[in-house]
């Protein structure tokens, strides 16, 4: 990898120039040999295009009289500090009523010039070969059938950039939110945070407790991923809490596995409960088990013992794919109180339906941070709450700016608009 | 020891992450050229993944063929399906077919794994129309909704219902276009956002259930 | 039991044989209802169509065989499309189960069509590590892809000149069964190389696609298998997805019936309990 | 019809048939398939990653092109590899450091561009449109998805689903009222997505038994037909022979 430190130096020289004192090369025309009626582009100014690789050249000139579809403009290229325009190459062609620096993406901040001048970005490719340091020159021309004025030639050389200006709101963004994240974080460690209650916990406990009364058992599912996966996560941390609950009511509880490692987790988790709920003798290793890890045998093992010990409750936490809708219809054949919590939101239509109750993408985060109350679960929590407001007055706002733009014809919104926009 | 079995890897997920996340905003050649290099060793590191992620397979069957577990004779097919297609890979090149004419690797892929994989999520949509009998109930207002939305767009969808009710290809088009459009942003914005404080988490070493196992 | 209770629990299996004729009997005897087309799937047909001769088309096979019914019709509409229309094509796939079916049908569409591997078209194969794949392309095409899937290196071939990298495509299209697919193509690809996207996915995925495809980040989608119909009825070349739209249209219908009466049985049940 | 074709056609017809018995109940046919599937799936991807990875993208560019950098990225897979020996298995830990790291960093500022910047411009319009002849005014035609009536019902979903995602606000008041209507929302669009994915699964079944059909044809020998009695007959056997035991299905 080559780091050149003196293109560095040009660059951010450069780009100073150009922030500085806009439109410094002189202005001036410049007569074709052939006589013409049409006048050259006036204002010519070419710089390096700012942020980027070094492999373009900006143009800028102003609005002429002639702008229309019938006159066209040329854009001319040549290498070195050539005079005569005649020996430049074409490498442009387009309608002179196009190309305006209002057209072009950029934003406020990066914005060369007012937005009624012509821009045109001549990059690298399509018969063009822009090396970055060298110097060329540059200039417009306007032609009408055989009129053809030409500007004066400006000399530009392209350079590669550091800092993409462009992306400084993304940036700004993710600092912005990063630092949200880590603050909220920090936060939940030395403070207890409020979270709402989420009400298909409520449901949690009705279901353990209609099976107690039918002395039926629960089935407990933890879903396809491994513990790598956060849903596994947080189907394992309530896992935790419908256990203490078995214990306490000393209804039996069933945990069928896909994954060897994801049971050892919930058999330390599970026997943790029962000692929580004071009932450790009550604790049996081989309610959580292991079945298989293929998809549709495991739905079949576990459809079976859905159909044989029919339990009262059925919870289906976790990742899922397209066994869910298999599992949960056998449930709800069995006439079981069946409640799903998932962020697999292709299966989320069917657990919908087909469950009692469904914790509906985060809400399963959301639930499992509320039940284990750890810090970094919950300053998570909280920075994407404080993220997600600020989205919203985003919206709400830009929405009413946008329509007064509209209503006033004003350009001012924008200084607001552009900086939530991707601009590239 | 600790420290070169810990820190360490935080450390390089600290530096990778916050190199990687600044070069989307760097232009200059230098950058691009290590972004160029990167991706193209993330493709052959890639590939490691998949081996990590499969030899686990052997594993877990293996143990099952040795200690002759119940139904240990599936994972010996598994085995033997496994070997077999690898050694008639090898023997093509690793090629389904040469200039249009098949070998015998494409032949196990056309009429094994194509029509296989293929099966197996064929049979969901018996399982689906069975649960559209049993139980996709409007047990609650919301399932109510689900369900009426959901005829709708199924009906908008194919050109029978279109030719029925013809308004309805229209409001399932506005139902997809403007409805769920709006839901899923949503959706969208918010798992982003989890993303990157997700991202976050990981460069600054909160969460580091990556280190600790799992399979791919 | 009354008889709601009964007609709810009798056995599934009377439904799997309704739903197999649902499907067998329009595909031996087929009606051909008309098909409309959606501004969705217009906008990738209108955006090819408009295409000079000449110009580069990636197409992007990323799904397996489990989703081979609703893509293998729509890459081969695209790609007859494609053809017509004279553009280099360079097909590639993210997915490696699918792998050999992508090059079976870039294959066969192009004898069908009359055009040359290597001067005509490009099947570059697959290649792992799927968002790298994208990025690598992006800045390299030669590095992520040195050999076609014929063993060729990629570099000097005809179809491939004056192509580097990504930036110099001129229209994508990812046809994708899931993830990496249509919105990897888009959040490491556009995003930065800034080529024109359209997509093609499986009716699972289609839902969540139209956030992108409103804010333009995709110009046009083709959704599953009728969006494929859609798309042999703008190049005017009926195809499997064709064939398959009756039988779509009949279980559809049945699955509307079974569940009006689901919920008609679950309602009389709930309303005699109540009593 | 070349021989290889027609046993393939009988072999591929076999296979779909296995499979499909599970609809009838879970057998050993469908167990046999399963397994042969995962086997056949993972022995693909094995010789497609030597093939792809070994031969093309490592061997080659090292070998003949010099490109000794690439030794870099082998030794981090090395490194990956080492978790199946119990006291190096640390070293994976620096190969999936550095792949998490890479992968974070990517992910945050593409993520922010793409889902969020991008998202949050579509959904911000000016509410009152200029309509040719009429100058600037609110439309309401459904249909037109850029109508001032659909940026409003745009507006609302996004912001009411997003508000329903919130957990440190208690729904209560005006937040009750916000979340309600999110979660409507939120149906409406599962909605869809159900009516897709019934779409999508018909389509699967729609493709194999085109292929069925395909393979009841005389050349191919009427492979559907024979096997299907088969399986019908195995399938019969077996429960006979299990129906002492007597299961539910």
């Amino acid at each position: 990898m080559r780091v050149e430190r003196q293109g560095w130096k040009t660059s951010v020289l450069l780009l100073m120039a150009v922030l500085i004192q806009p439109g410094s090369p002189v202005f001036a025309q410049y007569q074709d040999q052939t006589k013409t009626t049409l006048s050259p582009p006036q204002d010519i100014r070419a710089f390096d295009t700012p942020s980027d690789g070094g492999d373009s050249v900006t143009l800028i000139w102003a609005p002429a009289a002639y702008d229309s579809a019938a006159t066209k403009y040329q854009i001319l290229l040549s290498e070195g500090s050539a005079v005569d325009p005649a020996a430049m190459k074409v490498v442009a062609e387009f309608p002179a009523n196009q190309h305006y620096v209002r057209e072009s993406k950029w934003p406020w901040w990066t914005r060369p010039a007012a937005g009624d001048q012509h821009q045109f970005t001549l990059r690298n490719g399509r018969g063009v070969e822009l090396k970055s340091g060298t110097a060329y020159s540059i200039t417009v021309a306007a032609v009408l059938s055989d009129d053809r004025g030409i500007g004066m030639p400006v000399r530009v050389t392209p350079q590669p950039n550091w800092i993409n200006w462009n992306q400084i709101n993304n940036l700004v963004l993710a600092l912005l939110f990063g630092g949200i994240v880590l603050y909220a974080i920090g936060r939940a460690r030395t403070k207890e945070i409020f979270l709402r209650r989420i009400p298909g916990l409520d449901a949690v406990d009705e279901a353990i407790g209609r099976a107690t009364e039918l002395g039926k058992p629960i089935l407990y599912l933890t879903g396809a991923h491994d513990m790598s996966d956060p849903s596994t996560i947080a189907a394992a941390v309530i896992l935790g809490r419908v256990a203490k609950r078995t214990a306490a009511y000393e209804t039996e509880l069933l945990v069928p596995h896909r994954d060897p490692m994801t049971m050892a987790v919930c058999q330390e988790i599970t026997k943790q409960a029962y000692l929580e709920a004071g009932k450790p003798d009550l604790y049996k290793d081989d309610s959580n088990f292991f079945i298989t890890s293929d998809q549709f045998s495991y739905t079949a093992a576990v459809d079976g013992i859905m159909l044989r010990k029919k339990p009262a409750a059925n919870f289906f936490m976790g990742a899922y794919f397209a066994e869910a809708l298999l599992l949960t219809e056998t449930g709800a054949s069995t006439g079981a109180i069946q409640i799903a919590g998932t962020d697999s939101d292709h299966q989320l239509p069917f657990f919908v339906t087909t469950c009692d109750y469904t914790l509906i993408g985060e809400e399963l985060y959301a639930a499992s941070a509320y039940l284990s109350r750890e810090p970094v679960q919950v300053g998570t929590l909280l920075g994407q709450d404080i993220g997600k407001g600020l989205i919203l007055c985003i919206l709400v706002a830009g929405t009413a700016l946008a329509t007064l733009g509209a209503l006033l014809g004003a350009q001012w919104p924008q200084l607001f608009l552009d900086v939530f926009k991707d601009v590239k | 020891m600790i420290f070169l079995r810990r820190q360490v890897p935080l450390l390089i997920t600290l530096i990778t992450g916050l190199v990687f996340a600044a070069q989307y905003y760097i232009p200059h050649p230098a950058s691009e050229q290590m972004l160029t290099s990167v991706t193209k060793w993330l493709q052959i590191i890639g590939g490691f993944a998949l081996v990590l992620g499969v030899s686990s397979l052997f594993h877990v069957h293996a143990i099952k063929i040795r200690r002759k577990e119940a139904g240990w004779g599936y994972s010996f097919v598994l085995y033997v399906s496994m070997l077999g297609t690898i050694a008639v890979g090898l023997w093509s090149n690793g090629k389904e077919a040469v200039d249009g004419a098949m070998t015998s690797f494409g032949w196990i892929y056309n009429f094994m794994m194509v029509p296989l994989q293929g099966t197996m999520f064929a049979i969901l949509a018996f399982f689906i129309a069975s649960a559209a009998y049993r139980s996709f109930r409007a047990r609650s207002r919301e399932a109510a909704v689900l369900l009426i939305a959901a005829v709708i767009v199924m009906m908008g969808r194919v050109p029978l219902g279109e030719y029925l009710i013809p308004l309805s290809g229209d409001l399932s088009q506005w139902i997809l276009n403007v409805l769920n459009a709006s839901v899923r942003r949503a959706i969208l914005i918010g798992v982003s956002l989890g993303t990157v404080a997700l991202s976050i988490k990981i460069i600054f070493g909160m969460e580091r259930s990556y280190l600790g196992g799992g399979k791919e | 039991m009354i008889f709601a209770e009964r007609m709810l629990k009798i056995d599934r299996r009377i439904i799997f044989l309704v739903i197999g004729l649902c499907t067998l009997l329009p595909l031996l005897y087929p009606v051909g209802l008309p098909i409309k087309i959606s501004p969705e799937v217009r906008g990738v047909y209108d955006y090819i169509e408009s295409l000079p001769e000449g110009s580069v088309f990636l197409l992007s096979l990323d799904f397996d065989p489990a989703s081979k019914p609703e893509l293998h019709p729509q890459s081969i509409s695209l790609l007859r499309h494609a053809f017509r229309k004279n553009l280099r094509v360079v097909a590639m796939t993210l997915w490696v189960s699918g792998t050999g079916m992508a090059d079976q049908v870039v294959t066969q569409v192009a004898r069908e069509m009359g055009k040359e591997n290597g001067k005509d078209y490009v099947f570059l194969g697959w290649s792992p590590g799927g968002t790298a794949v994208i990025m690598n392309m992006g800045q390299d095409l030669y590095g992520a892809f040195p050999a076609d899937y014929n063993g060729k290196p990629t570099k000097g071939l005809p179809v491939l000149q004056g192509i580097a990298n990504l930036r110099d495509v001129t229209y994508a299209v990812s046809l994708g069964a899931g993830n990496p697919g249509v919105e990897a193509w888009y959040v490491f690809g556009k995003d930065k190389y800034k080529f024109e996207l359209g997509g093609g996915c499986t009716g699972v995925m289609a839902p969540g696609l139209y956030p992108l495809l409103r804010s333009g980040q995709i110009n046009g989608l083709i959704g599953g298998l009728r969006g494929a119909a859609e798309y042999e009825t703008l190049i005017g070349q009926k195809g499997k997805a064709i064939a398959g739209m009756d039988a779509q249209s009949a279980t559809h219908l049945a699955i509307i019936v079974l569940v009006i009466l689901c919920n008609l049985f679950y309602f009389s049940l709930r309303r005699q309990s109540a009593q | 019809m070349p021989i290889e074709t027609i046993i393939g056609a009988w072999v591929a017809t076999g296979l779909t048939l296995f499979i499909f018995s599970f609809l009838y109940k879970d057998n050993p046919l469908f167990k046999l398939a399963e397994n042969l599937y995962v086997g056949v799936s993972v022995g693909y991807t094995i010789v497609k990653t030597y093939d792809t990875v070994i031969v093309h993208l490592i061997w080659t560019p090292i070998v003949k092109n010099g490109e000794w950098a690439l030794l870099i990225p082998v030794s981090i897979g090395m490194l990956m590899l080492t978790r199946y020996v119990p006291k190096a298995a640390w070293l994976s830990r620096y190969a999936f450091a550095f792949i998490v790291g890479v992968g974070s960093g990517l992910a945050i500022p593409r993520v922010i561009s793409s889902y969020i910047l991008k998202q949050i411009e579509d959904t911000v319009r000016p509410l009152l449109v200029m309509v040719p002849g009429e100058g600037l005014s609110f439309t309401w035609n459904l249909l037109n998805p850029a109508s001032s009536l659909n940026t409003i019902i745009i507006l609302i979903g996004v912001s009411s689903v997003l508000f329903y995602f919130f957990f440190s606000v208690e729904h209560t008041g005006l937040g009750k009222v916000v979340a309600r209507t999110g979660i409507l929302f939120l149906m409406i669009a599962f909605g869809a997505a159900f009516g897709y994915t019934v779409m999508a699964r018909m389509s699967l079944l729609i493709g194999r038994l085109t292929d069925l059909i395909e393979f009841t044809d005389l050349s191919y020998g009427r492979p559907s037909l024979w096997l299907l009695g088969l399986t019908i007959l195995t399938l019969v056997v077996m429960s006979r022979r299990a129906s002492h035991k007597p299961e539910e299905e």
